[in-house]
């Protein structure tokens, strides 16, 4: 219990979130959308890992999701530079069009 | 301890130094990019000091535990140190004359090769997953950036769109391992998953796997494997060269770390089996699809995910000599991948298009020496003796074997036989066929030359006096509180 | 260290690193200089065979055991060392290997104009492989260069060879492989059991030679060393790889092939299959006699049939071997330096005939057998020695081939298995229908291409390159004991040893059916 | 006194000094090493007989040293000089030198150098070969030489390689020697393992001290050693090479294949009499395979046309006859038949050589006619050959024949041996006076231009036939019968020790001379019956009667002048199943099972990755899905549920 | 009554997060993602760990997400198009793949609560102190701090390496 609040609720919350992320990540053809469901995924983990770490009474977690937030800043820069990069070729960021690599 | 402001002691500060190094070294290659681009050809220069540098103050900073536990300096981390440097430093020597090439030979590139060297670095000496997790993006993005690295061509772009979603995927899950482990040991220090009683509970089953299957990823393990033709291909190659090998090498070891922390008596059954089973579908897949490629890069992709299977025989094993193996395995690895790459970056002329094998007609009369290079390094992947490739594979199969694990050895056997097959095939393209090119490679460069002959040199001396290396990598094996004698 | 203190107490080292050497010395050399690689080649292998001469001398008939040992520690964590001697099966096979060596290359001179150096290098360093199996005493010394000899061979028929050589190079390298594969897991397990039973790393044969083996264990790592042999010798239905190799291969390199490589199979059946796993061996050694009898009449029939002139030589190699095997299946002392005798024999006569076979097709340009006919009164010299080729090799007594045939077929006959040297003796008969059909349809009958009017003669390096063969042929046929001699001990020793550790096996492995044979 | 060595390393001199150099060094050079190796090893050999004569039959065993030795088999090179291989030297060597020099005549004008070198290297390989055979100590040792006579005829047969028949005829000596051989092989092998050696002597002695105790192995191995007779002395049902044999120079079919090689087997059955006899079963064997031979080839030799197939089917006739002799234990009168045989039948091929010579090579004796007079020394020398031949006394045949016919009549069995004997004494005489009446009597039935060039053959060919026929006459006269006197039979004594009476095999006792009389006379009666109507059918009648004869019944006389078809018999019986099988195998088998089936794996592997190929769609969905399903498939395992 | 705020917050944080999932347009996946985001910044402070939810609504709902949003008008990205061919089988194995991944990871948070080791029991309202966490941040995690300052510096360059002009246009 981290207050009131159960551990496994908070965990059940984390794990919901992450499986709606997933399916987001494999049923969407929109590569930003893809992305935004990986960043579901992540933001999902940060909640566990911060119910986690209150329940452990332990700042560890927290700093676990600062790190993640800065890292996830980072990839999405990169991640948008990407796309835009790809998007002057193609014209789309539609991942089923985007199969000149293959077999 | 933890309420005063920074209080590095000078152990934390001399065991920091070789990541310093390589980072100094790419912020200054960047600086002189900005402000004195006429530097430009002493770039490779500087980047391969970067990493001498980083290699001789890894070797020179005392061994134990630094940072609260969090960093380790071992003879593990020296001899993996020397492992990627190995990768960098080819990399940095196949890269120069291909960025000459392409006449974009620019600071960024690199840069990125050496913060991306860093986080592996930071990978395999990281003693807390939460480091390793920041090191393995560090990697992540700048690889992701050095894919995409030619903005001018399609393929390029897409194999850097392909990295980047996969890898952000997969980054996911290894974050919420991280995560489940986090919960049950309380933090994020490897040496806490070593509680008693920890072994046997779901959340770090699942933990460990979604850990697995994160690394395995980065190794390119099937069936993890699906970026890796497709990033290879559109990759430069010199960055190619870089990511097959170096981030394989980091994976497993920290795969090694955790299992060994978590796993003490060895791994469960269940484990084993999933382990075993990853192990026979990446060889087995690796290697019968390789048959079916036509392009170089995607073939050798193919056939580092066969090379990842054999390596996970080693973890299957989970053992002191397993763990020996792996490392062994993995610099016969490094010098017949890196100087498979390194020819193939040698012997094709117009890096914009596809690189099929079948260009490579007759080159082994046109370009000798990269030609033999590529011929001795692919005799290495498929494993004859005198070369390191066997060394590799004859300490793998030894530690099945010991182990008992006889049907994993036959399979890997027969999946040798199967490689055969199509790293032959490249060979009677390059000897025994008549060119079909009006033109031959580009004259080989100097650096390339150097690559290649490096490359060449270990694999001989792997090969043919193995011993002081096993010596190094038991030592450096018993790190780790692993099983074994 | 002196020259002479080299030779006197590394000479084994030195002749199967001297090719190396030379190898390494013509890759030094500019790409253009053809000329000076060839001879600089041919003087390698010439030296080489020089220097191997002393063993003959030198070799103790008498002595037990390995003799020029010499041994060195290499990968010492694992026990493996640089272990090598030789006893007199190994001696007749590097003799034979430092003779047809340079005869190929004499042979090559004026037939190889592709990649002069490369072939050079191919072949000097397919002699240290060749050389390096035939002296390892450890099991992993032997591995590396069982292996090792694949490599240039591969190149050899790939690079060198006819139209369809990356077909037969493919086949070659992967067949090769795929039964040593499997030997090579076996030898880690035998190294291993070692390990475990006396706490001791070590790959050294006489070490291994002292583990016994039973049961299930035994049968599966017999079968992976008998595997590896038998797919090398090539025992039936085992041989497809054989016909095309040979026949695709360049001259040079079917003779090496036939001549040597094949042989290392039934080497390494008795230096290692065999000692290791006597009980084993032996209980199965029926299958492979029968195979050995299939061999003989099927490889006779198939090269009847065939009418590409190497291919029936290759078939034919099928047949000789099927006999060594059968005489290694019999076990019997007298079979037993019989087949060892007939596979010294076969690499003459065999050898001969390819290059024979080569002096023709250098010349014409096809192996078809219907594109020549009535040479003989054209190249006389060639018909000639190409005559006494196949009498060597259909067993003509007076000539070598007829020992080892007599002494195989004999020696079976007194083991039990008395059938298998009637079914092989046929071999006799069908040898002769179908080397003499061809000398018929080559040499003899009408001329009925014109192009063979202008046939040039045999050249003089051909000429020299194979009457050593003739020569040698000769004297085995007329004074085989010199060659038996030295096979006495070393074959006694053999059955001896396998006897001996036979009984241990049976003792240990309580309810073993038909330990013993 | 000269080692036994020497006589055979002449003529192996000879050949090594014509095969190198005879072509370079020209024909007078070739003749001189040819016949003056011939002939010194014919001085040599008489050096040894001569002094042997007088030693009573002892056996000289000279060794030069082991020649194998592995295991427990140990085999010295070592000759042996006893009363029947002095028999066979003395006769080989004369014969052989006379052949050499009537070669020199027939061989001269029509052969390049190159080809006349090759001959007289061929011929004199041929002596060493057979001198071996005949002085070898061991079985070893004497198949060394037996192989190599049987190299030497291949050679010989296919001297003239051009001619695709002659290359045929060649190869099919060799095979079907062969398969003699093989048999001979395993009869020495079995000699082996039960003797445990191949040395004559040791051999013998052990069979001799103890005659029961290698029943039944010893019957095997006779037979097994009879096979090989079989082959190499072209007895029924390996003969058929013979016929064809004589595509070879006509010299060659004199010396190979009617006085020496063929003989060889006859000379090994009599050398191995103490083990036949031992075994009853493999001697009626013999006897039988020897009787039907006879009749059999007799009757073929009656319906051919081609002057040699005449003489070469009645050499195989003759052999029948040696081998009945054998097989009814009559020994000394089949080495007497051998003798008697080499001279006759020597004279008679060299006689139809010296007409083939004189034809211009046309040997259709239908073509010929009334050479009487045309070729006087021939046609003399020819006649008494063929008297000789028919048994005629006092001519040499006439003795040997009636020996043998007295040793079949005593072997019992309703003397049918006996009967087929006397049957084909009959049909000699009429096929040879067949021949005669056909060549030298009647009208010259050839081409004008034939007739323009006939002429008398030169002296270096005519005075070997003028010597052989002299043999013909008188050879008979060292083996008279018991009747003529109690000692006259010179030959039997001298070859008794060869013959050594063995513990429970029972020797025939003597004939009553009454019945050796009847039987001479009867066989004398039958001759010339034989004689007289080849002579009334073939001169008086010019040949209408056989015409007619051949008319009423023609499928029975196209069966015999074609031989019986025993060759177009064996073709679709062994050769041509051979061929079929040989192709099936390797199509079927090789090509199309063992390949294929690895081909089919290599393939399917191939096709694998072909089409797993395409699970990398480029779609970097399915990339992360395959993520997920592997993910899930592990913990599905690591749950147990896999 | 924590609880309840919690709950209600997570049910918008996992309502956004589908409508997120579904919305075919990307814009309105944005949005709603921003609403998510919010949300979840609200579960933080229940979770004792104010500054972290600071950070998120700053630093994700804000900075990143507005990144995407301007990603998203630069490229002009249009709603998907529903495709021509469903691609059924693909869909059906992510559906039983995800459903399998979903069992399987949920029924493991489960029981994995009660399985915390209970560490010190700090005081709560002490655990989210910003200084403290600063202290700790560059105190133990010092090494962490600098290593993410590469990986940022990494993916400044990488970025600016990717959205550079072409190689022309910058001499």
């Amino acid at each position: 219990m981290i207050g009131t609040i159960p551990l496994s609720e908070v965990l059940i919350v984390s794990g919901a979130l992450f499986c709606i992320g997933l399916c987001g990540a494999l049923l969407r053809r929109n590569a930003i959308q893809i992305f935004l469901s990986i960043e579901l995924m992540m933001n999902s983990a940060n909640l566990a890992i911060l119910g986690y770490g209150a329940s452990l009474g332990t700042r560890e977690g927290q700093i676990v999701v600062f790190f993640v937030i800065a890292i996830a800043a980072a990839e999405a820069a990169v991640g948008l530079a990407i796309f835009v990069s790809l998007f002057r070729h193609t014209e789309t960021i539609d991942v089923n069009r985007v199969n000149l690599l293959k077999w | 301890m933890t309420g005063t402001f920074v209080q590095l002691s000078h152990a934390d500060w001399l065991s920091i130094l070789p990541e310093v190094a390589l980072a100094s070294a790419g912020c200054l290659i960047l600086l002189l990019e900005a402000f004195a681009p006429s530097l430009r050809r002493w770039f490779a220069t500087l980047a391969l000091a970067g990493v001498a540098a980083s290699l001789y103050l890894l070797m020179a900073a005392p061994a134990g535990t630094t940072f609260d536990g969090r960093f380790e300096t071992s003879p593990l981390t020296w001899l993996m140190g020397l492992f990627l440097g190995g990768s960098a430093a080819v990399a940095i020597l196949v890269a120069k004359p291909y960025l000459e090439r392409i006449r974009d030979e620019k600071g960024e590139f690199y840069a990125l090769l050496l913060w991306g060297h860093l986080g592996v670095s930071l990978m395999i000496r990281g003693l807390d997953l939460l480091i390793i997790f920041i090191g393995l993006e560090i990697l992540s993005l700048s690889f992701y950036v050095l894919a995409a690295y030619f903005r001018g061509i399609e393929a390029s772009s897409e194999a850097g769109l392909k990295y980047f979603l996969t890898g952000a995927f997969a980054s996911a899950f290894t974050l919420y391992g991280i995560v489940l482990l986090f919960g049950a040991s309380g933090g994020t220090r490897i040496a806490g998953l070593a509680q008693e009683g920890l072994a046997g509970r779901p959340a770090v089953i699942l933990g460990v796997l979604l850990l697995l299957v994160g690394f395995g990823f980065k190794m390119s393990l099937a069936p993890f494997h699906a970026w890796a033709p497709d990033v290879y291909q559109g990759m430069p190659t010199p960055a190619v060269l870089y990511l097959s090998i170096a981030p394989k090498g980091a994976s497993v070891l920290v795969l090694f770390r955790v299992l060994a922390a978590v796993f003490q008596p060895g791994l469960p059954d269940r484990l084993h089996a999933a382990v075993a089973a990853l192990a026979v579908l990446s060889m087995t897949l690796g290697n019968v699809v390789a048959l079916a490629q036509r392009d170089a890069k995607r073939l050798l992709a193919y056939s580092g995910i066969a090379h990842m299977g054999y390596v996970t025989i080693a973890l299957a094993v989970f053992g002191r000599e397993a763990l020996a193996a792996a490392i062994v395995y993995f610099f016969a690895y490094l010098v017949s991948n890196a100087g498979a790459f390194a020819a193939v970056s040698a012997l094709y002329r117009d890096e914009s298009k596809p690189h099929p094998v079948a260009m490579l007609a007759g080159e082994g009369r046109r370009a000798r020496f990269a030609a033999a290079v590529f011929a001795l390094c692919l005799f290495s992947l498929a494993g004859i003796p005198a070369t390191a490739g066997f060394i590799g594979k004859f300490f793998i199969f030894k530690a099945a074997l010991e182990r008992g694990l006889y049907a994993l050895a036959i399979i890997g056997v027969l999946n040798s036989l199967v490689s055969i097959g199509y790293y032959l095939k490249v060979v009677y393209i390059l000897y025994m066929r008549d060119p079909i090119e009006p033109e031959g490679p580009p004259p080989l460069a100097f650096a390339d030359g150097l690559a290649l002959s490096i490359c060449a040199a270990g694999i001989f001396a792997f090969g043919i006096f193995p011993a002081a290396l096993w010596r190094l990598a038991r030592s450096a094996a018993a790190t780790l509180p692993l099983p074994g004698p | 260290m002196g020259i002479e203190r080299l030779l006197a107490e590394h000479l084994l080292s030195v002749l199967v690193f001297l090719p190396t050497a030379g190898a390494i010395l013509l890759l030094l050399l500019p790409r253009s200089a053809t000329g000076v690689a060839r001879v600089a080649a041919l003087a390698v292998a010439t030296l080489e065979c020089v220097l191997s001469l002393p063993l003959w001398w030198h070799f103790d008939v008498a002595l037990r055991g390995f003799q020029f040992r010499e041994s060195a520690a290499w990968i010492p964590p694992l026990g493996i060392s640089y272990l090598i001697g030789i006893d007199g099966i190994s001696l007749l096979l590097i003799l034979l290997t430092t003779i047809l060596t340079p005869v190929s290359l004499l042979f090559s001179l004026s037939h190889v104009e592709k990649e002069v150096r490369g072939f050079s290098i191919a072949f000097l360093i397919l002699e240290t492989g060749v050389i390096g199996t035939l002296v390892a005493l450890d099991l992993a010394l032997f591995y590396v260069f069982w292996e090792v000899m694949l490599v240039p061979m591969y190149f050899i028929i790939g690079i060198w060879g006819g139209a369809r050589r990356i077909y037969a190079a493919m086949k070659f390298f992967l067949f090769t492989m795929a039964g040593s594969l499997l030997m090579f897991l076996a030898i880690l397990y035998v190294a291993i059991r070692h390990h475990a039973a006396t706490g001791v790393w070590s790959f050294a044969l006489e070490d291994l030679y002292r583990l016994t083996f039973t049961g299930t264990t035994a049968v599966v790592l017999f079968a992976a060393f008998a595997l590896a042999f038998a797919i090398k010798v090539p025992v039936f239905p085992l041989h497809t790889w054989l016909p095309d190799a040979h026949t695709e291969a360049p001259t040079a390199g079917s003779i090496i092939l036939a001549g040597i490589l094949l042989k290392l199979g039934v080497y390494g059946y008795l230096r290692f299959a065999l000692p290791l796993f006597p009980g084993t061996a032996l209980r199965y050694a029926p299958w492979l006699g029968v195979l050995g009898v299939i061999g003989v009449i099927y490889g006779a029939l198939l090269a009847f049939a065939q009418h590409d002139m190497k291919r029936l030589v290759a078939y034919s190699s099928v047949s000789h071997l099927g006999l060594v095997v059968i005489g290694v299946g019999a076990f019997t002392t007298i079979s037993l330096q019989g087949s060892i005798l007939q596979m010294v024999n076969h690499g003459l006569s065999t050898g001969a005939l390819f290059l024979l076979v080569g002096v023709l097709y250098e010349r014409r340009h096809t192996r078809e057998i219907s594109a020549y006919g009535g040479v003989a009164g054209i190249v006389p010299v060639t018909a000639a020695l190409f005559l006494i080729a196949t009498l060597s090799s259909i067993g003509l007594p007076g000539l070598n081939g007829f020992v080892g045939e007599f002494l195989v077929l004999l020696g079976t006959w007194t083991s039990p298995h008395r059938w298998w040297a009637v079914a092989a003796a046929t071999g006799v008969i069908l040898s002769a229908i179908y080397m003499l059909t061809l000398v018929q349809r080559v040499f003899w009958n009408p001329v009925t291409h014109e192009e063979n009017r202008n046939l040039p003669e045999i050249r003089w390096s051909e000429l020299v390159a194979v009457s050593v063969l003739v020569v040698l042929m000769v004297w085995i046929g007329v004074r085989p004991n010199d060659v038996l001699d030295r096979l006495r001990v070393s074959v006694d020793a053999l059955q001896e040893s396998v006897t001996a550790k036979q009984l241990v096996e049976a003792q240990n492995g309580a309810g073993l059916p038909g330990g013993a044979r | 006194m000269i080692a036994l060595w020497v006589i055979p390393v002449i003529p192996l001199a000879g050949f090594v000094l014509n095969g190198l150099l005879g072509t370079r060094l020209g024909k007078s050079f070739v003749s001189a090493v040819g016949v003056g190796s011939a002939g010194l090893a014919t001085l040599a050999a008489y050096s040894r007989l001569i002094p042997y004569l007088s030693s009573g039959g002892a056996v000289v065993i000279e060794p030069y040293g082991s020649w194998i030795v592995a295991g427990s088999l140990s085999v010295d090179l070592s000759f042996r000089l006893d009363p029947l291989s002095a028999l066979m030297l003395s006769f080989v060597t004369f014969v052989a030198f006379l052949i050499h020099v009537y070669s020199v005549g027939y061989m001269h004008h029509d052969e390049t150098d190159a080809g006349y070198a090759r001959y007289f290297a061929y011929l004199n390989l041929f002596l060493f070969a057979m001198l071996t055979l005949v002085l070898a100590e061991s079985f070893l040792l004497m198949f060394v030489g037996w192989e190599g006579v049987g190299l030497c005829s291949y050679l010989l047969v296919g001297y003239y390689y051009d001619r695709e028949y002659a290359a045929a005829a060649g190869k099919k000596a060799f095979v079907v020697n062969r398969i003699g051989d093989f048999g001979f092989l395993l009869g020495m092998f079995g000699l082996f393992t039960t003797f445990g050696s191949l040395s004559y002597g040791e051999v013998f002695g052990k069979a001799a001290a103890n005659p029961a105790a290698y029943q039944p192995a010893l019957t095997l191995i006779c037979l097994c050693l009879f096979v090989g007779a079989v082959g190499k002395s072209a007895q029924v049902p390996l003969y058929v090479w013979l016929p064809d044999a004589m595509a070879g120079p006509t010299p060659v079919s004199a010396l190979i294949h009617a006085a020496t090689m063929v003989t060889a087997g006859v000379y090994m059955v009599t050398r191995c009499n103490v083990l036949f006899r031992l075994a009853p079963e493999a001697m009626a064997v013999v006897a039988g395979i020897g009787a039907f031979t006879a009749i059999f080839a007799g009757t073929i030799a009656v319906a051919q046309n081609d002057i040699k197939k005449v003489l070469a089917y009645s050499t195989v006739s003759q052999l029948g006859y040696m081998f009945l002799a054998c097989g009814v234990g009559a020994y000394v009168a089949g080495m007497f038949h051998v003798m008697t045989h080499a001279f006759f039948k020597a004279c008679l091929f060299l006689g139809s050589g010296s007409v083939i010579h004189a034809m211009g090579g046309e040997q259709d004796m239908r073509k010929m006619g009334g050479l009487r007079s045309k070729l006087p020394v021939t046609f003399w020398t020819f006649l008494l050959a063929a008297l000789a031949i028919s048994g005629i006394p006092p001519l040499a045949g006439f003795f040997s024949k009636d020996a043998i016919l007295a040793g079949a009549f005593e072997a019992g069995g309703l003397h049918l041996l006996w009967a087929v004997g006397l049957f084909t004494a009959g049909l000699t005489a009429f096929y040879m006076f067949r021949l005669v009446s056909l060549t030298f009597y009647g009208s010259f039935r050839g081409t004008p231009e034939q007739e323009h060039h006939l002429h008398e053959s030169p002296p270096s060919m005519t005075l070997p036939l003028i010597v052989l026929a002299v043999l013909s006459v008188i050879g008979g006269w060292v083996g008279l019968p018991a009747v003529l006197g109690e000692n006259a039979n010179v030959f039997a004594r001298f070859l008794a020790p060869v013959l050594p009476s063995l513990k429970g095999v029972e020797e025939h006792a003597a004939l009553p001379h009454a019945t050796e009389w009847l039987l001479m006379g009867v066989s004398v009666i039958v001759a010339a019956f034989g004689l007289l109507l080849a002579w009334r059918w073939y001169v008086k009648g010019e040949g209408r009667v056989p015409a007619r004869i051949a008319a009423s019944s023609p499928g029975v006389y196209a069966l015999i002048a074609d031989k019986f078809r025993i060759d177009e018999l064996y073709d679709s019986l062994f050769v041509k199943p051979f061929y079929w099988l040989a192709r099936t195998l390797w199509k079927v088998v090789d090509v199309l099972l063992i390949d294929g089936i690895l081909n089919a794996g290599a393939f399917l592997v191939e096709l694998t990755g072909d089409l797993l190929r395409f699970l990398q769609t480029g779609n970097v969905r399915n990339y992360a899905l395959t993520f997920l399903l592997g993910l899930v498939a592990l913990l599905l395992v690591v749950a147990g549920w896999i | 009554m924590d609880r309840l705020v919690f709950e209600v917050a997570a049910a918008i944080a996992i309502v956004f997060a589908a409508l997120m999932v579904l919305s075919r347009n990307p814009v309105r996946s944005v949005l709603s993602l921003v609403v998510s985001f919010f949300a979840l910044a609200g579960c933080y402070v229940l979770l004792f760990s104010p500054f972290i939810a600071v950070i998120q609504v700053i630093v994700y709902a804000g900075a990143i997400l507005v990144l995407f949003l301007f990603v998203l008008m630069l490229l002009n990205v249009g709603p998907e198009r529903p495709e021509k061919t469903g691609r059924p089988i693909q869909t059906l194995l992510s559906g039983i793949a995800i459903v399998l991944f979903a069992g399987f990871l949920l029924s493991t948070l489960r029981h994995s609560g009660s399985a915390v080791p209970r560490a010190l029991a700090a005081e709560p309202n002490v655990l989210g102190k910003p200084d403290a966490l600063a202290r700790e941040l560059f105190g133990g995690y010092l090494l962490h701090f600098e290593a993410v300052s590469v990986l940022l510096l990494a993916a400044l360059v990488g970025a600016f390496v990717l959205a550079r002009r072409d190689r022309g246009s910058r001499a």
